[in-house]
């Protein structure tokens, strides 16, 4: 089995022997564009290489006059100042402040919490003490900075310290910019500029928005961890999406207006051009049948396979309609709905409902519940905002028309609370 | 790329309320792409129409026309048309019109027409041509100041330039500003000490209603 | 289109057939990887020791406020359903394993399930037996009053997962502490070592509270302090939301007049406040019945108590998943599960066994 | 009236002209432009009247241009595309001239969002460059915009406007050129607060011989309040150094600070080679220009 690797690390040839030692042989990637090609055909592992960057809190005592000074002088390790550290950069301040404590300089390292739950860092904390380094928790820090010394004060909440240091160490990361173009060309999901991965319950480490696309950050990750990430990549590149799912989007070439919607807003990047048809196709491993494009397409050329129109049988008036989110409503529905006389509609997610369905399901109902996943728990990235929109739209709508809006409801809920989901409904 | 938006939907109702037999026409070119006269959106309308407590004696059917500027793809809504007491055509100005002239009964807009623009977003489109007739976009770096200046100026910017907004509001760019940029890059700067003169609006609307007849193609005898 | 391509080439449908996989412990981690395996079409045995799957996540709460926290909660999602109407998975009920010897290339499994006793034939085990809470077990202990209004951490799930969309307590609490590293990082309790998911349990739960009582006291008596999540301003953000952190392990949580009061040293010296609720958040110690297992699996028994690997288990064919190796987030024991399970279908990979 | 403007005189014969701002009124009262011509009569040697200014509607400024050079105080007549096509410009430059109006400031003209009146169609047949070329193409070659050659077609003495602080500098300084090239022979600036900066564009100005093709005048805007100022800096294309705006601020009586200000910036600009003359604008304040004018040691005579 091949698979791709692209982007550049230092740790690219023990991903590759891990990778080969898996059963699979590697391909580098040699641009973007190449990446993207290759990604058709193979599934890919960026390699992305963050950097740590140990600066100084200002120009003046910049860090590579570190061995020019004299050996008296204590370096002190800031973490947690202005935000925490992230837990990743941890293990890598660690190192830095062991290299420079057998160095024979005093090493003092201030953390507002002392976390050791990564593995390694209570390895790297016992080195650190061995080195000699002085580990401090503190409650309270204040900076007095004059030419040449930085006056620190700090509490650990019983005693008071105060440091004298020209040498002292605030953490930043570099992103790797290179990965991010990548990141671009394979179409995966970003955030902000410069964030490939954002925390998401959904994603475990490794993963992307779009399958068979891997994101490795070496630079950044635990090195324990890597093998671990990686393994779990190899077991799952062996397992047969077709068992995963059943509903996937296709295009209906002969009514797609080429306008690239769907293109644009589906978040697992599972569509792509069709020049010969002159339409977009659905790129069937890559769909998760979200049902957002089909939601979004202005020409309505886009239909889920496993899940029609979604048909809304007339209701009673009286009755309430609750179009449910598959990964989370509809879960809690058996209980939430259990003394509720509703109708359940669902879906495969927020972001599949359109304005019309909802407005349709008015006509015959007399109250209707959209409910959704958390915003950030949305597995399809921004599926449950889309429909907070659509239902924005739909209550504005009809306000206008004379129809309450107040007919109309949207609560975020999870599997995990459900009365919370009765009481939007049973309002 | 015309860009036109749905009229708010209560100027929609006062002007359909009194028919009964109501037909809503999508168009399938620019208004779909621009997503406010397509299959989706028609078919919104529609069921957002008999919502309305106003338009309870109103019947309502959805036709999809491929494009309502060739009156060929028209007969695909004849016998729906024939049906209908009044046409709601989410078309452009241009596919209300021609429809109009097919069918002896109102047609009534569902869009405003905005401008020819192109798609920047998601959900984000900007004005950039406003079909002026004669292109002077070689002269000022692939930039219109017809359509992209708020004044329309030839020789500007005006004094109300900015930090490389437009006096009008600081979201909008100065088209000058651009053009400024664009031909320093291009490094054609001198392209701006050439003093543009007066233009000849003939070409443009002012000339009355425009017409083009491809003499080659056409083969009406005049 | 490339996954069926090689999948078929590895030919893994032969070899899977040829599987049948016991599983002890029917919580997230045995039904992740009964789920798992079913989808590789290996039939399996869950053996649960309680009359319902799911162990103890099955009760526990979603915890956003406005937003997502990221717990995993939903990782469990429809799992349990799923798990109980497949086709490919027994369950045993009330199940208590035994025996287990190996027969041939596979094991004879021998277990009571309510008054029968069973014996099957598998090729593979999977140990999935979870974790003791040590709230629950420490409850009535001298330092910890008998209280209604002191909960473990379980207890606060329960509430969580049956709040309504505005209450999640009884009373509105004017103030509710929170005892972290309840018996990790503790020598005393033989668990030096650190529970690592508490403190995501405590900080997520506290934002849950604060969000429905935003004028609540809410503090969290903690020793130590792990990221809880990617974002670097997390902490900041409860800090922000008058979230208090004292650290400190409360020498004593009585009960006065009904209501808990702790008892903890800070700089101030000697300090005693009452609190409407206080929420004992529970070291993840080992299961109880782990010294068992290891004997009848060949598994060992680390110094903290927990199950660990003697040989590859590719080579064993007994897998570990979950808590029953040490503690674990509920995504990290749901990767955990996923990872034995497709171990177990892909035996043949690479040069076969992972160091 | 004669031939040739006074101010077109004092600036040929070398002097440093002082001008001042006349707002038409709201209304169809003449009595408004006359106070304000009786103030500045004898001060200043012309005064700007402004042609619907920031797009609100104002009497005509043709009109209020002729009432106040009936109280002898000599107009300078601002005139905006933003209303009029080239036929209604063209109309009005000739009947302006005949009604005895010799000085002609062409702008751009504010646009109608900014104003009371957004709903309004604007026009911009022609922009600022090509009026100012259309009109000295009248004097010089004695024709319209059409080609078409008349006789008796009014010779205005041309003026335009220039931001001495709009950016890009470049930009700014290839339209200033524009502008004379297209017979622009006054330039008025946007009010100078910053004399660095206004220092360092007459520099160009200079080294481009601008100031030898026309007589640059620079704007000088007198603030009465904090309030004032504070609105004036919002005023795209402004710039003020925040020392001055903490002068107002700090200062026990705004007013007199104000008026000093001014003299302060009145006595460098003088000082810099190029300038010939100040344009004074004195918003709803015109009664201080007489005090400004004669502690600055300036004269009309």
């Amino acid at each position: 089995m091949t698979i791709v690797l692209a982007g550049k690390s230092p740790q690219k040839a023990r991903v590759e022997e891990i990778l080969r030692s898996e059963g699979f042989e590697c391909v580098t990637a040699a641009s973007p564009r190449d990446a993207k090609e290759l990604s058709r055909d193979f599934p890919v592992i960026l390699l992305g290489n963050s950097a740590v960057d140990l600066f100084l809190s200002d120009d003046v005592f910049a860090f590579r006059k570190i061995s020019g000074l004299g050996a008296g002088e204590p370096a002190v390790f800031l973490l947690d100042y202005g935000s925490d550290t992230p837990d990743y950069v941890l293990p890598l301040v660690l190192r830095r402040a062991v290299s420079t404590a057998l160095s024979k300089r005093p090493v003092f390292i201030l953390a507002r919490s002392v976390r050791s739950g990564i593995p390694g860092v209570e390895k790297l904390y016992f080195d650190a003490r061995n080195a000699g380094a002085a580990i401090i928790k503190y409650e309270e820090l204040s900076i007095q900075r004059s030419d040449d010394i930085c006056e620190i004060s700090v509490s650990d909440g019983i005693y008071r310290y105060t440091l004298g240091t020209p040498l002292l160490v605030d953490c930043a990361i570099e992103e790797d910019k290179e990965a991010i173009e990548y990141a671009k060309a394979l179409r995966i999901h970003t955030y902000g500029s410069n964030r490939i991965n954002e925390d998401r319950w959904f994603l475990s480490p490794g993963r992307t928005s779009r399958r068979g696309v891997y994101f490795l950050d070496t630079g950044l990750i635990v090195s324990d961890r890597l093998k671990d990430t990686i393994f779990s990549i190899a077991d799952e590149l062996r397992r047969s999406p077709d068992a995963q799912q059943e509903t996937r989007a296709h295009v209906d070439a002969s009514k797609c207006a080429f306008c690239y919607t769907c293109f644009r807003v589906c978040p697992h990047a599972a569509l792509e051009p069709d020049g010969s048809a002159a339409a977009m196709k659905v790129i069937q491993p890559l769909c998760t049948g979200c049902g957002i494009c089909a939601a979004v397409c202005p020409a309505k050329a886009i239909g889920l396979h496993g899940i029609g129109h979604i048909g809304i049988e007339p209701g009673s008036a009286g009755k309430t309609l609750a179009f449910c989110c598959e990964n989370s409503a509809a879960i809690a529905a058996d209980t939430a709905f259990r003394d509720i006389d509703a109708d359940i509609v669902r879906i495969p997610c927020g972001g599949s409902l359109d304005g019309e369905s909802i407005a349709a399901a008015l006509k015959t109902y007399s109250r209707v519940i959209v409910a959704v996943c958390a915003d950030e728990a949305c597995r399809h990235f921004d599926g449950s905002v889309r429909s907070m929109k659509q239902v924005e739209k739909i209550k504005q709508a009809v306000g206008k028309l004379g129809v309450d809006p107040g007919r109309i409801g949207f609560v975020r809920v999870s599997h995990a609370a459900p009365a919370v989901l009765r009481d939007a409904a049973g309002r | 790329m015309i860009v036109a938006e749905l009229k708010p939907i209560e100027e929609i109702i006062s002007t359909i309320e009194s028919y009964e037999r109501v037909l809503i026409a999508s168009c399938g070119t620019c208004v779909t792409v621009c997503m406010a006269g397509g299959e989706k959106e028609a078919r919104e309308l529609a069921s957002l129409l008999r919502l309305s407590p106003s338009m309870e004696n109103t019947e309502i059917r959805v036709v999809n026309l491929q494009r309502q500027c060739d009156r060929e793809f028209f007969e695909a809504a004849d016998e729906d048309a024939a049906w209908a007491d009044a046409v709601l055509s989410m078309g452009c100005g241009a596919g209300v019109q021609f429809m109009a002239e097919r069918y002896s009964k109102p047609v009534i807009p569902a869009l405003n027409t905005r401008f020819i623009g192109v798609n920047r977003d998601v959900g984000y489109w900007t004005e950039v041509c406003q079909g002026c007739g004669d292109c002077v976009l070689e002269k000022t770096g692939g930039i219109c100041p017809v359509a992209r200046c708020s004044k329309s100026i030839f020789n500007g910017p005006c004094g109300g330039s900015s930090g490389g907004k437009c006096e009008i509001n600081p979201d909008t760019d100065c088209a000058w500003q651009l053009i400024y940029d664009r031909l320093k890059t291009l490094g054609r700067l001198d392209r701006l000490y050439e003093t543009i003169p007066p233009r000849d609006w003939s070409l443009s609307r002012d000339g009355g209603p425009r017409r083009i007849r491809r003499s080659d193609v056409s083969t009406e005898v005049k | 289109m490339y996954y069926n391509k090689h999948y078929k080439r590895l030919g893994v449908f032969v070899r899977c057939f040829m599987k049948n996989v016991l599983i002890v412990g029917g919580g997230l981690a045995g039904c992740t990887a009964a789920k798992q395996l079913s989808k590789f079409g290996i039939p399996s045995i869950l053996l649960e020791s309680s009359s319902i799957i799911g162990g103890k996540v099955r009760d526990y709460g979603c915890k956003a406020d406005s937003r997502c926290s990221q717990c995993g909660v939903c990782l469990a999602g429809n799992l349990w359903e799923a798990v109980e109407n497949d086709p490919n998975i027994s369950i045993y009920y009330n199940a208590r394993i035994f025996d287990l010897y190996k027969n041939g290339d596979g094991f004879t499994a021998c277990f009571l399930s309510g008054p029968e006793t069973h014996e099957l034939n598998v090729t593979d085990v999977i140990v999935a037996s979870g974790f003791t809470d040590y709230a629950e077990r420490s409850l009535g202990a001298a330092e910890i009053a008998p209280s209604r209004r002191i909960l473990t951490g379980r207890n606060l799930e329960t509430l969580l997962k049956g709040r309504t969309s505005d209450s999640i307590f009884e009373h509105e609490p004017a103030s509710v502490a929170f005892i972290m590293c309840f018996g990790s990082r503790d020598i005393k309790e033989k668990a030096q070592y650190c529970s690592r998911v508490c403190c995501g349990y405590a900080t997520r739960s506290a934002k849950v509270l604060r969000h429905y009582y935003p004028n609540a006291e809410i503090t969290l008596f903690y020793m130590d302090l792990q990221t809880v999540n990617s974002s670097p301003r997390y902490m900041d953000e409860l800090r922000k939301n008058g979230i208090r952190f004292e650290r400190c392990r409360p020498a004593r949580i009585g009960s006065e007049e009904s209501l808990p009061v702790v008892t903890y040293e800070n700089s101030e010296g000697l300090q005693k406040k009452t609190f409407d609720y206080v929420i004992l958040c529970g070291a993840v110690h080992p299961c109880p019945d782990a010294a068992f297992l290891s004997d009848i699996t060949g598994l060992r028994v680390d110094e903290n108590g927990f199950l660990q690997y003697v040989l590859p288990p590719e080579m064993t064919h007994v897998y570990l998943a979950g808590c029953a190796s040490g503690p674990k987030s509920i995504y990290e024991t749901s990767a955990d599960a996923a990872g034995v399970a497709a171990r177990i279908a892909n035996f043949n990979f690479g040069d076969g066994v992972r160091q | 009236m004669a031939g040739i403007s006074r101010l077109q005189s004092v600036f040929e014969s070398g002097g440093f002209a002082v001008t001042a701002e006349i707002g038409p009124p709201m209304s169809a009262n003449a009595s408004h432009v006359e106070k304000t011509a009786d103030i500045l009569k004898g001060i200043v040697h012309a005064a700007n009247v402004t042609d619907n200014q920031t797009s609100i509607v104002r009497m005509s400024s043709i009109a209020a241009s002729c009432i106040a050079q009936s109280r002898g105080v000599e107009a300078v007549m601002q005139m905006t595309c933003r209303d009029r096509n080239r036929i209604a410009i063209q109309s009005d430059l000739l009947g302006a001239y005949a009604l005895g109006i010799r000085n002609l400031l062409c702008l751009s003209g504010d646009h109608q969002s900014l104003g009371n009146q957004p709903q309004s169609k604007n026009v911009y047949d022609i922009d600022s460059i090509q009026l100012i070329k259309a009109v000295a193409d009248m004097k010089n070659e004695g024709v319209f915009m059409s080609g078409k050659k008349s006789k008796n077609m009014p010779k205005f003495f041309i003026g335009a406007t220039a931001n001495p602080f709009a950016d890009p500098f470049e930009l700014q300084m290839i339209r200033l050129r524009k502008k004379i090239d297209a017979g622009a022979r006054f330039i008025q600036t946007q009010a100078v607060y910053d004399i660095g900066r206004f220092e360092a564009w007459m520099k160009e100005v200079r080294r481009l011989g601008l100031h030898e093709k026309a007589y640059i005048q620079a704007g000088i805007l007198v603030n009465k309040s904090v309030k004032s100022i504070e609105m004036t800096r919002k005023v795209s294309g402004m710039q003020i150094p925040d020392d001055i705006v903490e002068r107002m601020r700090n200062s026990d009586d705004a007013e007199r600070e104000g008026v000093l200000i001014s003299l302060e910036l009145i006595d460098k600009i003088r000082k810099i080679e190029g300038v010939r003359g100040i344009h004074i604008m004195a918003v709803g304040w015109e009664s201080i220009v007489p005090s400004i004018v004669k502690e600055a040691g300036l004269s009309a005579d």
